[in-house]
C-alpha cells in the first residue's frame, strides 16, 4: 500500500528526516511511536505533500507520490489528519465536513460518507450548526477525524489522535479507529503513548531524531524493557 | 429641507455603491491571501484604459457589451499572472507581507507612469453606458448612477452568494480561514491564491470600467482610488466582504452629509478621522476578525 | 554585522562625505544632492531601525518627517521662535507625536501597524491643507514659503550657503548616526532582536515590549523630526506635496536597496537612491517608471537588498559568523 | 565594505558629472514643467507653445547663429525640493541661458530660480508668488510673471459678469473654488467685489482637488437658485463632473467657469453640451477669429501641428520665448543676463497682438497686447465676448443666454 | 513563596482554569500534572501575567496580580516554554546575557552569566547560533537564560517532552542541581509520571482547569480519582 524508501526531509537548513524507509500494508494499522519533535509529524506531512523539500521515494499503490502537490495526493486517496486539527474556525461542523469531501475523488461518495460519519460520531452531528472555533479540544479532534474520513481516502495518516485528550475521548477515538480499520481502510498513526491504540497495531515503528530506531510487531515492542519504559509509557 | 435630505441621502447611496465597487476586490484578496495590494488603484486604471482602448481607437463592435465580455478573460489572466509571477515567490520569506506591500507599491509606480508614457498624461473620457435621467417626484436621478448602483450591489450580493454556496466559494473561504487546513482536505491552495487575485482583478477592472465611464480615466487617479479602497477595507475590517459593504455605505453617507452640512473641504478629514478612531479602538475594523 | 565593520563603513562614508565640498563646494547642484543624501540617509536609517531591528511595520516615517518640518516652520514663522530652538522643539514635538502614534500600535500585529501608521500619514494631507491646518499656520495648500534660515554663531545656514549648511547637516548626521549605532549595538538593540524573535520569551526574561517599542517610536521619530525640521529651514518652503507617494516610495527604495535590518546598508541605499533619482530626473515620466521597476525587481530577487550581497562578495573570505560582541 | 561605500559615492559622482556634455555651439534653454502628476496637462499646454517657438527660431537659423537646445526637467507636482533641484540642475549644472516654466508652484520657484540670474519666466499667477518677489525685488529681478495675478483676473471676471447683456433674476452668487492659493485668491476677490455692489454670496465652498461627486453641493445650490455660479478649479475633471451633474437639474444661473474653462479636456469632453458657460483666459488669444492676420496665421499653424484649439498658456509661453530671444538678439550675448534682463524690462517685446511690457512686480499685467479674454462656449467652441483691459466687446460675437435658463 | 488564590480564566465560554488554589513553599520542587488541555500551561501564563484573570496571586509576600510579564520576571519568577522559544538571531552567550541584563536584579553580570553557561553545560556552544542548537540544547538554553535572571522561582513547562531516556536523566539531574545547589524553588509541569514522582515533593493534578488532588506524589498516584481521570486504566492495571 505505502512504501517509503530513503526519505529525507529538510526545513530550511535543518535536516529532519534521515533515510527513513518503511512500509504499510493494505488494511493494516501501523503505529509510529517516538518522542515529540523527532520528526514523526514531519513524516506524515511528507507523505501527504505538505512539506516542501523532500528527497527520496514514496510509493502509494505502486505510484510515486513524493513531490506531488497535496491536492493530487488527496485525490489518490491519502488523507492527513492533523495533530492540531486545522479546522476552518468560522465554518460550521457541517461545512467543515463538506469541505472534507472537496477532493474530486470524494465528491461522488459524499452522501454515503456523510451518513457513515454521522453514525460514527452521533454527538458531532447533533451540533452540526455549531462553529468549529467554539468547540472544545476533544470535540474538535473528533471533527478533524470526521473531516478526514469524508475524503474517502484508503490511507489515513493520523497525527497524534489522542494527544492531550481526556481518557474518555481516548477510549472513544480508539474505538473509532478500530471501526475505520474494520471498513478495510489502512491507518497509519503517529503517537506518543496510548496503550489502547498499541493494542490494535499490526506493526510498530519507533522514530528517534529523524530515523527509525525500531521496527517490529507490537509483541516485540512490548517485550523490550527499554522501549516499554521510554516510549510506551507503561 | 426634507427633500434636500432625501437628495443628500441618495447622493450617499450612490457614493456608497461606487465605493463598494472600488473596495471589494481589495478586501477579497486581503482576506484570502493576506497580501495587501498597493497597486490596486493601478489595476482600476487598467480597467479604464482597457475600455478606452477598445472603444475609442479600436472602436470594437458591440460597444460596452464587448468590453465587459473581453474584460473577464483579460483581467483574469492579468491577475493570475500577477500572483504567480510577483506575489507567490515572496511567500517563502517570513516577512513576506511587508515585501508584498513594498513590491506592489513599486508596481503601482511602474504602472501609473507606464500609462502616462503610453497614453500621455492627459485624462481620457469614455462614452457613457447610458445617458439620461429618471425623475421620481422631485428627485432626479442619473440613469448612469442607477446602473452603477444596481450592478455594484447585485454584483456584491451575487459574489457573496457564490462565496457561501458553491464548492469553489467555500474553498476560497477555507483558504482564507486556514490555508494549512485547506491543503489537507485537498484544496489546491496556490491555485486558489492565484484565482482569488484573478477574481479580484476582474472586479477591480470592472469597477474601473464602470467608474471611469462615469468620471474619467486619469493616469494619476490611482492613488486616490487606492486610498479610498484602503480606507473602506480597513474600516470595514480587513478581509470581511460584508464589512466593506457596510463601510462603503457608511463612508458614502458620511461624505454626503458632511459635505452637505459642513462643506466638502471637511469630508476627507472626517473620513480619515473616523478611520483612525476606529482603528485605535478596534484595530480589526468593523467586521474584521482578530 | 560586527560593530567594527559597521564603524569602519560609517567612518569611511562620513570621511568621504566630509571632503566632498573640497571638490564640489562650488557646484550647488551636487552640494544639494550631497545634503539630501545626508538627510535621507538618517531618515531612512531611522526607518530601518524601527522596521528592521524593532520589527515594527511602521509606515509613518514620512509623516514624522513632515510633522517635524511643519512644526519647526510654524514655530519659527508664526511664533517667531529662533530657528535653532524651533528645530529642537520640533524634534521633541515629533518625538511625542511618535509616542502618541506608537501607543495604539503596540497592541497590534504586523500589517495592522502599517495600516494605522499609514492612516496617520494620509490624514496629515487633508489636515495640513484644510482649515484646521491653516488655523495653526500650515498655510493650507500653498504651504509655507518663508521658513527662515538657521543662524548660529553669527553664521547663516541655508540653501543660499550650501557648504556651511552641508557641514551643519554632516555634524548632526554624525551625532544621530552615533546614537543609532549605540542603540543598535547596545542592550537596546539586543532587546529589539529578542522581542522580534520571541516576544513571550523576551518578556519572561524581563524585557518590556511596551517600553522598548515606545522608546523606539519616540527615538526614531525624534531624529526624523529633527531632520525634517532641518530640511524645512534648508529649502525654506514647505508644502503637503512632501507627503506624496513619490517621496514615500523613494524612501522605501533606499531600504530595499540597503536591505531591511542590515544597517548600515540603508545608508549606501540612500546614496544610490538619491543619486539615481537625480540622475533620472531629466527623463521625466520615465524616472518613476524606472524607480518602480527597480523596487519590483529588487524585492523579487534580492532578499537582503543590493548592498549586502556586494559586501558579502567583497568580504567572502570572512565567514559570516557573528561573534558575541553584543553586551560585551 | 569601505570600498563599497566609496564605489557608490564615486559612481554617484561620475553619474552626476558625466551627463553635462558642454558644447558651446548651442544655447541651452531650460524648461522645467510638470510632465507627470496632477499638473501634467497644463505642463503640456506650455510645452507646446515653447516647443513651437524654439522650432521656429531654430528653423530661422537659430539665435546669434546658434541653435537652441532644450533641457527639460520634470518638476512633478512642485514639491519644494523638486523645484529646487530643478533650479540647481538647469541653472547650476546645465547653465541654461533662460528658463521657461509655466505654472511652477506658488512661490517656491521664485526663490529657487532667484538664486541664479538667468531670466525665469513663470505663470504662477497667484499673489503668494508675487509676495515672494516683493520680499526682495533686487534678488528676484530675473523673474517674469507671464500672466496677471489671480486677484486682478478675478477683478476682470467681476467686470465681465456685471457687464454681460443679461438681466440677473436675483442678486445671489455661489462661489466654488479649490483649496489652493489660486482658488482662494479668486474666490476671495470675487466675493469681496460682489458684496460691495450689494450681492449676497449665498454659498462659498472650498473643495479639494478630486471632488467628483457634487450631489450635496448641488442640493444646496438648487435651494438657493443663485443668479451666478462661479467655479474656480484649475483642473478639468472636477469642472466637467460638476457640469454633468448640474445640468441634469439646472437652476436659472449663469455658469461662470473663470480659468476653469481653459483646460483642453473641458471642451473636448463636453462639446456642445457646454454651450452657454462663460470663462476667461489671461494673456489669451481671442477666438474663433484672431485679432489680426499675424495672430491668425499663428493660430492656424498651432492647430495644424497639434490638431486642437489653442489652450491657456500656449500662446504666452510661445511669446515669452520669443521675447527672450528678441532681447538676446538685441544684447548680442545670451549669458549677459544683466543686459538681457534690462532689455526685457525696458523695451518689452512686439508680440502678435502688439507690444507687451512687464509692469509692476515684473508682472505681465493684462494689457491690450496680452489681454484677459472672456469667452462663452458657443457651438462647442470658445467664442470671445470681451477683451480686457479696457473691457470691450470683441468682434461681433454676442452673448447667448444659456439654454438651461428658463425665462 | 507563591500563593495562588481563586485563580479563574475564561476564554469565551471555555473555562480554562476554574477557581484554583495552591501554594508553593520555598525550596520545594512542585509538580503539576494533568491531561493535555487541562489548563496547566494556562496556569503558567496566568502566573507570568500573559493574560488577565480573576483571582489573586501572591509571590514572596507581595501581591503580583495583574502585573505585566516583564515586571513579574523582574520580581524573580522565571519560566521556560513547552515548545522551545529562543532567539534565533542571537547566540548562546548573548541569550544568557539578555537574561542577566534584563532579569531580576537588573544590570549585566558577566561573571554570573558565565557561571550559568557552565552550570547548564553550554560553555562549548557559547558562540553558536541559538537557532542551530538541537532540541536538548535549546531547552538548556531556555533554562540558562531563565537562571541568568537570578530568579527565586523557576517554572518549567514540560521540560522532558521529546527527550529520550538519557536526556531525561540529564535534565532531571539539572533540575535537582538547580533546586539544591542554587536554592531555587522549582515548579514543573510534566507528563512523565516517573519524573514527577522522583523529583517532586508535592504534586498537583488538575483536569479541565480544576484541582483534582494535591499531595505527596506517592499518595497522588494511588488516588483512584487521579487514576481514573488522568493516568487511565492501563496504569492501574500495570500497578
Amino acid at each position: 500500500m505505502l512504501k517509503i524508501n530513503k526519505l529525507n526531509t529538510y526545513y530550511g537548513e535543518s535536516h529532519i528526516l534521515k533515510d527513513v524507509s518503511l512500509s504499510v500494508g493494505q488494511g493494516q494499522v501501523v503505529i509510529m511511536l517516538g518522542p515529540n519533535g523527532h520528526g514523526k509529524s514531519t513524516l506524515l506531512k511528507s507523505i501527504c505533500g505538505l512539506v516542501e523539500k523532500i528527497d527520496g521515494r514514496i510509493l502509494y499503490d505502486g505510484q510515486e507520490i513524493a513531490g506531488l502537490p497535496s491536492e493530487k495526493i488527496v485525490n489518490l486517496g491519502v488523507t492527513y489528519i492533523a495533530e492540531n486539527r486545522e479546522l476552518f474556525p468560522y465554518m460550521t461542523v457541517k461545512e467543515n465536513l463538506k469541505l472534507g469531501a472537496y477532493a474530486r475523488s470524494a465528491r461522488a461518495s459524499e452522501k454515503k460518507n456523510m451518513a457513515w460519519v454521522a453514525s460514527l460520531f452521533p454527538k458531532l452531528m447533533q451540533r452540526h450548526n455549531q462553529m468549529a472555533s467554539t468547540m472544545s479540544g476533544g470535540e474538535a479532534k473528533m471533527l478533524a477525524i470526521a473531516r478526514g474520513l469524508m475524503s474517502d481516502a484508503d490511507l489515513l495518516c493520523i497525527d497524534e489522535p489522542a494527544l492531550g485528550l481526556q481518557p474518555s475521548y481516548r477510549v472513544e477515538i480508539s474505538k473509532i479507529i478500530r471501526e475505520i480499520s474494520k471498513q478495510g481502510k489502512t491507518v497509519f498513526i503517529v503517537e506518543q503513548n496510548i496503550p489502547q491504540l498499541i493494542e490494535m497495531a499490526d506493526k510498530i515503528y519507533i522514530m528517534e531524531e529523524g530515523a527509525i530506531s525500531f521496527e517490529g510487531k507490537k509483541e516485540d515492542a512490548l517485550n523490550n524493557e527499554q522501549l516499554r519504559e521510554i516510549f510506551l509509557g507503561l | 429641507m426634507f427633500l434636500e435630505i432625501v437628495d443628500v441621502f441618495i447622493s450617499g447611496l450612490i457614493n456608497g455603491s461606487v465605493y463598494a465597487l472600488m473596495a471589494v476586490g481589495l478586501t477579497l484578496v486581503y482576506g484570502v491571501t493576506k497580501a495587501f495590494n498597493f497597486a490596486y488603484g493601478s489595476f482600476y486604471n487598467l480597467g479604464g484604459y482597457f475600455a478606452w482602448l477598445l472603444l475609442i481607437p479600436l472602436t470594437v463592435v458591440g460597444g460596452y457589451y464587448s468590453v465587459f465580455f473581453l474584460a473577464v478573460p483579460f483581467f483574469f489572466i492579468v491577475g493570475y499572472l500577477l500572483e504567480k509571477v510577483l506575489i507567490a515567490p515572496l511567500r517563502k520569506y517570513d516577512d513576506w507581507e511587508m515585501k508584498v506591500m513594498m513590491l506592489t507599491l513599486g508596481l503601482s509606480l511602474f504602472m501609473d507612469f507606464g500609462y502616462q508614457s503610453v497614453f500621455g498624461p492627459r485624462i481620457k473620457s469614455l462614452p457613457s453606458i447610458i445617458d439620461g435621467t429618471v425623475e421620481i417626484g422631485k428627485v432626479v436621478l442619473f440613469q448612469q448612477d442607477i446602473v452603477i448602483f444596481i450592478l455594484s450591489v447585485s454584483g456584491m450580493l451575487c459574489f457573496g452568494w457564490v462565496l457561501n454556496n458553491t464548492r469553489t466559494g467555500m474553498a476560497v473561504q477555507a483558504v482564507a480561514q486556514n490555508p494549512a487546513g485547506a491543503q489537507i482536505v485537498g484544496i489546491p491552495k496556490d491555485f486558489i491564491f492565484a484565482a482569488t487575485f484573478a477574481i479580484s482583478t476582474i472586479m477591480v477592472g470592472f469597477g474601473g470600467i464602470l467608474l471611469c465611464q462615469k468620471n474619467f480615466v486619469d493616469p494619476m487617479g490611482s492613488t486616490d482610488i487606492m486610498i479610498k479602497a484602503w480606507v473602506i477595507t480597513a474600516f470595514g475590517g480587513m478581509g470581511s466582504i460584508r464589512g466593506s459593504l457596510y463601510a462603503a455605505f457608511i463612508l458614502g453617507m458620511l461624505e454626503a452629509f458632511v459635505g452637505w452640512y459642513f462643506g466638502m473641504i471637511h469630508v476627507q478629514i472626517a473620513t480619515l478621522t473616523l478611520l483612525l478612531v476606529t482603528l485605535a479602538i478596534r484595530p480589526q475594523g468593523l467586521m474584521g476578525r482578530e | 554585522m560586527s560593530l567594527k565593520r559597521m564603524v569602519v563603513i560609517l567612518v569611511g562614508f562620513y570621511c568621504l562625505m566630509g571632503v566632498m565640498p573640497l571638490f564640489f563646494g562650488g557646484t550647488d547642484y551636487i552640494m544639494n544632492i550631497l545634503i539630501m543624501i545626508l538627510i535621507w540617509a538618517v531618515v531612512a536609517s531611522c526607518w530601518d531601525v524601527i522596521m528592521g531591528f524593532a520589527g515594527i511595520f511602521s509606515f509613518g516615517q514620512v509623516a514624522f518627517y513632515v510633522v517635524g518640518a511643519y512644526a519647526s516652520a510654524i514655530l519659527s514663522v508664526s511664533l517667531h521662535v529662533p530657528p535653532v530652538y524651533a528645530i529642537l522643539l520640533a524634534a521633541v514635538i515629533t518625538g511625542l507625536f511618535g509616542v502618541l502614534v506608537g501607543l495604539p500600535c503596540l497592541k497590534l500585529a504586523g500589517p495592522y501597524v502599517a495600516l494605522v501608521t499609514f492612516a496617520v500619514h494620509m490624514t496629515l494631507v487633508p489636515f495640513l491643507r484644510g482649515p484646521m491646518g491653516r488655523a495653526i499656520g500650515s498655510g493650507g495648500a500653498q504651504g509655507i514659503l518663508t521658513v527662515p534660515p538657521v543662524s548660529l554663531f553669527g553664521m547663516t545656514f541655508s540653501s543660499e550657503h550650501l557648504v556651511p549648511f552641508f557641514y551643519l547637516t554632516l555634524f548632526l548626521t554624525i551625532i544621530c548616526t552615533i546614537i543609532l549605532v549605540l542603540v543598535i549595538k547596545s542592550y537596546w538593540g539586543t532587546a529589539f532582536l529578542a522581542l522580534k524573535d520571541s516576544e513571550n520569551f523576551a518578556a519572561s526574561l524581563g524585557i518590556s515590549a511596551f517600553k522598548y517599542k515606545l522608546m523606539v517610536f519616540g527615538l526614531t521619530s525624534f531624529i526624523t523630526g529633527l531632520f525634517g525640521a532641518l530640511y524645512a529651514h534648508y529649502v525654506g518652503m514647505l508644502s503637503t506635496r512632501m507627503l506624496s507617494m513619490d517621496v514615500f516610495t523613494i524612501l522605501m527604495i533606499m531600504i530595499v536597496i540597503g536591505g531591511i535590518g542590515k544597517y548600515p546598508g540603508v545608508v549606501v541605499g540612500a546614496v544610490i537612491t538619491v543619486t539615481l533619482n537625480q540622475f533620472l530626473a531629466p527623463m521625466g515620466m520615465y524616472r518613476p517608471l524606472i524607480m518602480g521597476a527597480i523596487v519590483v525587481v529588487l524585492v523579487l530577487f534580492l532578499r537582503d537588498g543590493l548592498v549586502n550581497p556586494i559586501i558579502r562578495l567583497i568580504s567572502s573570505r570572512q565567514k559570516a559568523g557573528r561573534t558575541g560582541e553584543y553586551l560585551s | 565594505m569601505k570600498k563599497t561605500g566609496f564605489l557608490a559615492v564615486v559612481c554617484a559622482i561620475v553619474m552626476l558629472s558625466g551627463v553635462s556634455g558642454y558644447s558651446a555651439d548651442t544655447i541651452k534653454v531650460g524648461v522645467p514643467l510638470a510632465e507627470t502628476g496632477a499638473y501634467a496637462g497644463s505642463g503640456d499646454n506650455y510645452w507646446k507653445g515653447i516647443d513651437m517657438a524654439i522650432n521656429e527660431i531654430n528653423k530661422g537659423g537659430g539665435l546669434l547663429g546658434k541653435q537652441l537646445e532644450v533641457v527639460r526637467f520634470d518638476s512633478q507636482e512642485f514639491a519644494p525640493e523638486v523645484v529646487m533641484q530643478g533650479a540647481n540642475y538647469l541653472c547650476g549644472k546645465m547653465k541654461v541661458a533662460s528658463v521657461h516654466a509655466g505654472w511652477a508652484g506658488w512661490g517656491q520657484d521664485i526663490r529657487a530660480y532667484g538664486k541664479y540670474d538667468a531670466p525665469f519666466f513663470c505663470d504662477d499667477g497667484a499673489m503668494p508668488a508675487v509676495d515672494v518677489y516683493k520680499s526682495n525685488p533686487e534678488k528676484y529681478s530675473n523673474t517674469y510673471f507671464i500672466t496677471d495675478t489671480g486677484g486682478d483676473q478675478a477683478n476682470s471676471m467681476f467686470s465681465m459678469l456685471t457687464a454681460l447683456p443679461y438681466e440677473y433674476p436675483n442678486k445671489k452668487i455661489v462661489i466654488i473654488n479649490t483649496d489652493d492659493a489660486w482658488g482662494m485668491e479668486v474666490g476671495d476677490t470675487l466675493s469681496k467685489r460682489f458684496k460691495k455692489i450689494g450681492w449676497k454670496v449665498a454659498k462659498r465652498e472650498t473643495v479639494p482637488y478630486g471632488t467628483n461627486e457634487w450631489g450635496p453641493i448641488l442640493t444646496k445650490i438648487r435651494r438657493i437658485n443663485p443668479a451666478i455660479i462661479h467655479i474656480e478649479i484649475p483642473s478639468s475633471q472636477e469642472v466637467i463632473t460638476f457640469f454633468r451633474q448640474f445640468i441634469k437639474q439646472p437652476t436659472n444661473s449663469i455658469l461662470s467657469y473663470g480659468w476653469s474653462i481653459t483646460p483642453l479636456e473641458v471642451l473636448t469632453t463636453l462639446g456642445k453640451d457646454a454651450d452657454g458657460i462663460v470663462g476667461e483666459m489671461p494673456a489669451g488669444m481671442p477666438a474663433p477669429k484672431a485679432p489680426n492676420s499675424k495672430s491668425q496665421a499663428w493660430v492656424d499653424q498651432y492647430m495644424s501641428i497639434y490638431k486642437h484649439p489653442v489652450p491657456a498658456g500656449s500662446w504666452i509661453a510661445y511669446t515669452s520665448v520669443m521675447a527672450w530671444a528678441d532681447a538676446v538678439k538685441a544684447v548680442g550675448d545670451e549669458y549677459d543676463f544683466k543686459a538681457v534682463n534690462k532689455h526685457l524690462k525696458e523695451a518689452g517685446y512686439e508680440g502678435l497682438q502688439g507690444r507687451i511690457k512687464f509692469g509692476e512686480n515684473n508682472t505681465l499685467h493684462a494689457q491690450p497686447a496680452a489681454p484677459i479674454v472672456h469667452y462663452q462656449v458657443q457651438d462647442g467652441k470658445l467664442v470671445a465676448l470681451f477683451t480686457d483691459p479696457p473691457l470691450k466687446p470683441y468682434g461681433d460675437y454676442k452673448f447667448q443666454v444659456p439654454r438651461w435658463i428658463k425665462k | 513563596m507563591l500563593k495562588v488564590d481563586g485563580l479563574t480564566k475564561k476564554f469565551g465560554e471555555l473555562v480554562a482554569v476554574n477557581s484554583l488554589n495552591f501554594e508553593v513553599k520555598e525550596g520545594q520542587i512542585y509538580g503539576i500534572a494533568g491531561p493535555n488541555g487541562a489548563g496547566k500551561s494556562t496556569v503558567y501564563n496566568l502566573i507570568t501575567g500573559n493574560y488577565r484573570y480573576e483571582g489573586r496571586i501572591e509571590f514572596d509576600g507581595q501581591d503580583i496580580t495583574g502585573l505585566p510579564p516583564y515586571r513579574i520576571a523582574k520580581k524573580g519568577i522565571a519560566r521556560t516554554f513547552q515548545v522551545p522559544e529562543i532567539f534565533p538571531s542571537l547566540n548562546v552567550q548573548e541569550t544568557i546575557r539578555v537574561g542577566s541584563r534584563f532579569g531580576a536584579r537588573g544590570g549585566l553580570d558577566k561573571k554570573h552569566s558565565d557561571e550559568v553557561l557552565n552550570f547548564v553545560g553550554l560553555e562549548e556552544e557559547r558562540l553558536q547560533h541559538a537557532g542551530l542548537l538541537n532540541l536538548l540544547g535549546k531547552k538548556k538554553l531556555m533554562v540558562g537564560a531563565a537562571l541568568a535572571t537570578k530568579p527565586k522561582i523557576l517554572m518549567l513547562d514540560e521540560p522532558m517532552a521529546g527527550s529520550n531516556a538519557g536526556e531525561i536523566a540529564d535534565l532531571m539531574d539539572l533540575i535537582k542541581k538547580i533546586n539544591q545547589q542554587l536554592g531555587i524553588t522549582v515548579i514543573i509541569i510534566e507528563h512523565f509520571m516517573k519524573v514527577l514522582t522522583e523529583l517532586t515533593e508535592t504534586l498537583l493534578i488538575i483536569e479541565s482547569g480544576r484541582m483534582i488532588c494535591c499531595d505527596r506524589p506517592e499518595i497522588v498516584t494511588s488516588d483512584p480519582r487521579v487514576i481514573e481521570s488522568y493516568l487511565g486504566d492501563s496504569y492501574a492495571e500495570d500497578k
